[in-house]
């Protein structure tokens, strides 16, 4: 059975050929992720997903089925790609989560804590929220990401979303753009989308959001969010707070045109 | 109750192909939680596949298997709208069994 | 011992099927419980070799292991294992540096392909050995595979 | 990167009728400030003056595709007067604990424990020891960087220098201060110059 062992030997021995090396690697974190895409795990949790629309909750006793995501009562199928957008009833710019929280608040009778309470799933604990999201986003499968910038604050969402991207601070000095303003570049082994790179964009937002495996869970654009200000050395991000919805925009519609296809499967 | 499994069974050839996705946490037993407590282990033991009342595959698990587990195999005999039926039982006796219709092939 | 295992749990899926038509069971119920403890608590690959029936187990080039080289995180590491061996009666997957080295064993009836595919975790790089037990021997391939340390590091 | 400051012009020009933008650029600044506050809230040691931009954060945010070279030459300045190098003057540790710092990402994050130390996370950007497969490539490699360049003295300074205020050398780099911020102390800063410098290194075989 030692004999296995030599061609690690030997890969170890050859390594200073760096750039062979750094190219096998390349191609072999390429081949795991390929050998990921037969099977997403996300799908459990947009079935979960579908069930939550349905299921009635609240004071009002009331499910989300006549929540309007934007494209009228109840319309779910190609919500999600045009999204964030500009909501007369509420006269707030919102992105999908914090229009869910609008529907649970004003559909079902919670309160917007109520509608918050566990924005994110752990081991064990899953989310509404995200299993909601898992399942929405799925239903806008093969669709073009189209956020709408007709509305005065959906514009001014964009422009200030674009200067929270390049705002630097805390004790790191980073911004989104220290990460995300280059092309080809990689943060360890993983690739780093340059957000500011329209094709770039549109597969990172098209991506999201996401089933983990690190993880094994589905994660959305607002967790995509929180956990990058946390790693940036941020306070914490609050949950459908206006900056990340104006950075959800910002990011939306440098992808737009783009195909989405999520939630994906990502390490 | 443990959420419903997603398979497919779809004909390849003569042959059906199955891929399944469990919902199952797979706790090693190792992981501690946010307080610093081990979590128990708490995973999928035995999994059953099984076709026209004879079982196509068995599987006996560990806690190395995946959270959200997937398994894909295949075998011969099946026929598109027939039915492949799959169980799986934890640690704690907790269960599941679902099952799904053979898809035409490709 | 395997042919007299697979004999039970064909009639325990015949009554199963049956039981569920007539409506008695509840779903789950019936189901096969042996889990075989020993081979899950061994520590090394001879080890859970031993506590699955084996004396020892030979080298084989019939069996292929169909993994990444580098997995991009040690949490989830796809790997499918297909055995050209006459006769194949079960594949079993060891993660040798893992806390416990055994981490499944599939019962592969006859007429059931050779092959299985799952997704499994290593605490780090190691060694994943594929063994077969084929007309009542036990065959083996072995592969490193590199578990990376990912992402912003936090 | 400038494509992206013209974008939403270009974008005007393209839908002339509907098209104003709403605000200009340092009310947009202003606005997103504000918004940035109230979206925060405190959590473990990260409290919302974390917001707060000192002179290098907030001209390097204004200027995303480079300052102009003035005012980068005046940052450099001021920051070169920032650095304070060890009273003891032993710029070189163990190569083996820079290895350590290097592959350690936790410190200052708002879940991260205040009271224990913080890596620096070298190869989340940077190729060092090849031993390492999984590094980034934000920055250069610094493979062999000792080995092409010795251990004197100045070459000592300069590396410390640059991991204690990475703003000294080169204006908006998008390397953390590690020293001026208080991320590593003066001894892992020297531990992490031998990773770089000595023949006995890893990054120097």
């Amino acid at each position: 059975m030692r004999i296995d062992r030599l061609p690690a030997m030997m890969l170890a021995a050859l390594l200073p050929c760096f750039v062979a090396a750094q190219q096998d690697t390349q191609k072999e974190i390429e081949r795991y992720r390929q050998l990921l895409q037969d099977g997403n795990p996300s799908e459990l949790f947009e079935a979960r997903g579908a069930e939550h629309w349905k299921a009635k909750r609240g004071p009002k006793n009331t499910s989300l089925e006549q929540c309007d995501l934007g494209l009228g009562a109840g319309v779910v199928k190609g919500a999600y790609v045009r999204l964030p957008r500009y909501f007369a009833d509420s006269d707030k710019v919102e992105d999908l989560e914090s229009r869910l929280v609008t529907c649970m608040v004003a559909l079902q009778g919670l309160t917007p804590e109520e509608a918050k309470r566990r924005p994110y799933s752990g081991p064990g604990q899953p989310s509404m929220m995200a299993d909601l999201v898992a399942w929405i986003a799925s239903e806008s499968r093969g669709m073009k990401i189209a956020p709408p910038q007709s509305h005065p604050k959906e514009r001014l969402a964009y422009q200030t979303g674009e200067k929270i991207f390049f705002y630097r601070a805390g004790t790191h000095d980073f911004a989104c753009a220290t990460c995300h303003g280059e092309d080809n570049k990689r943060i360890r082994l993983q690739d780093l989308p340059n957000l500011t790179n329209a094709g770039d964009a549109q597969r990172a937002f098209g991506s999201w959001p996401a089933y983990r495996v690190s993880q094994g869970e589905v994660r959305s654009m607002q967790w995509r969010l929180y956990d990058c200000f946390r790693q940036q050395r941020f306070p914490e991000m609050q949950f459908t707070s206006d900056a990340s919805v104006a950075l959800t925009m910002f990011l939306a519609k440098r992808a737009e045109g783009g195909t989405f296809d999520a939630p994906a499967i990502k390490r | 109750m443990a959420d419903p499994m997603r398979i497919r069974a779809n004909m390849t050839g003569d042959k059906v192909e199955v891929k399944v996705l469990m919902a199952h946490e797979m706790e090693t037993g190792l992981r501690k939680d946010a307080k610093g407590n081990l979590v128990p282990p708490h995973f999928i033991r035995n999994v059953t596949v099984t076709h026209g009342g004879k079982t196509v595959l068995s599987a006996q698990w560990g806690t190395s298997i995946s959270k959200n587990p997937f398994m894909h195999f295949r075998f011969k005999g099946g026929k598109p709208g027939e039915k492949v039926t799959i169980s799986w039982i934890d640690n704690k006796g907790d269960k599941r069994t679902d099952e799904a219709t053979i898809a035409g092939g490709s | 011992m395997d042919s007299k295992r697979r004999e039970v749990l064909k009639t325990g899926g015949g009554v199963l099927a049956l039981a569920a038509v007539a409506g008695i069971l509840k779903p789950g119920e019936g189901l096969a419980q042996e889990w075989n403890k020993a081979a899950f608590d061994t520590k090394s690959v001879a080890d859970t070799v031993k506590a699955l029936g084996g004396s020892g187990s030979t080298p084989s080039g019939a069996i292929e292991i169909t993994a990444p080289d580098i997995a991009e995180n040690g949490a989830v590491v796809p790997i499918a294992v297909e055995s050209k061996l006459p006769r194949t009666q079960a594949i079993a997957i060891l993660i040798e540096k893992n806390p416990n080295t055994l981490s499944a064993e599939f019962e592969i009836p006859a007429g059931t392909d050779p092959f299985v595919s799952t997704r499994v975790k290593m605490a780090e790089t190691s060694n994943v050995y594929a063994l077969v037990t084929a007309d009542g021997k036990y065959f083996h391939a072995v592969k490193e595979i590199k578990v990376t340390i990912g992402g912003c590091g936090g | 990167m400038n494509f992206d400051i013209i974008a939403p012009a270009a974008l005007c020009a393209a839908m002339l009728s509907a098209c104003a933008t709403p605000i200009s650029d340092a009310e947009a600044e202003r606005a997103a400030v504000g918004m940035l506050k109230a979206s925060f809230k405190p959590q473990g040691q990260a409290g919302v003056d974390r917001l707060n931009q000192d002179e290098v954060q907030a001209l390097c945010s204004r200027y995303p595709n480079g300052l102009p070279k003035d005012l980068a030459e005046k940052l450099e300045k001021t920051q070169l007067a920032t650095i304070r190098y060890p009273a003891s003057g032993k710029l070189m540790g163990d190569w083996r604990e820079g290895e350590r710092i290097a592959q350690s990402g936790v410190g200052k994050q708002f879940n991260d424990d205040p009271k224990g130390p913080s890596g620096g996370n070298c190869y989340a950007c940077h190729r060092l020891s090849p031993r390492e497969l999984s590094f980034g490539t934000i920055g250069p490699s610094l493979y062999q960087f000792g080995k092409q360049r010795g251990t004197g003295d100045a070459v000592q300074r300069y590396a410390y220098g640059k991991i204690y205020n990475s703003e000294a050398f080169s204006a908006c780099s998008n390397m953390p201060r590690f020293g001026h911020n208080g991320i590593l102390t003066e001894e892992q800063i020297a531990h992490l110059v031998a990773l770089l410098l000595d023949p006995d290194s890893p990054v120097n075989k």
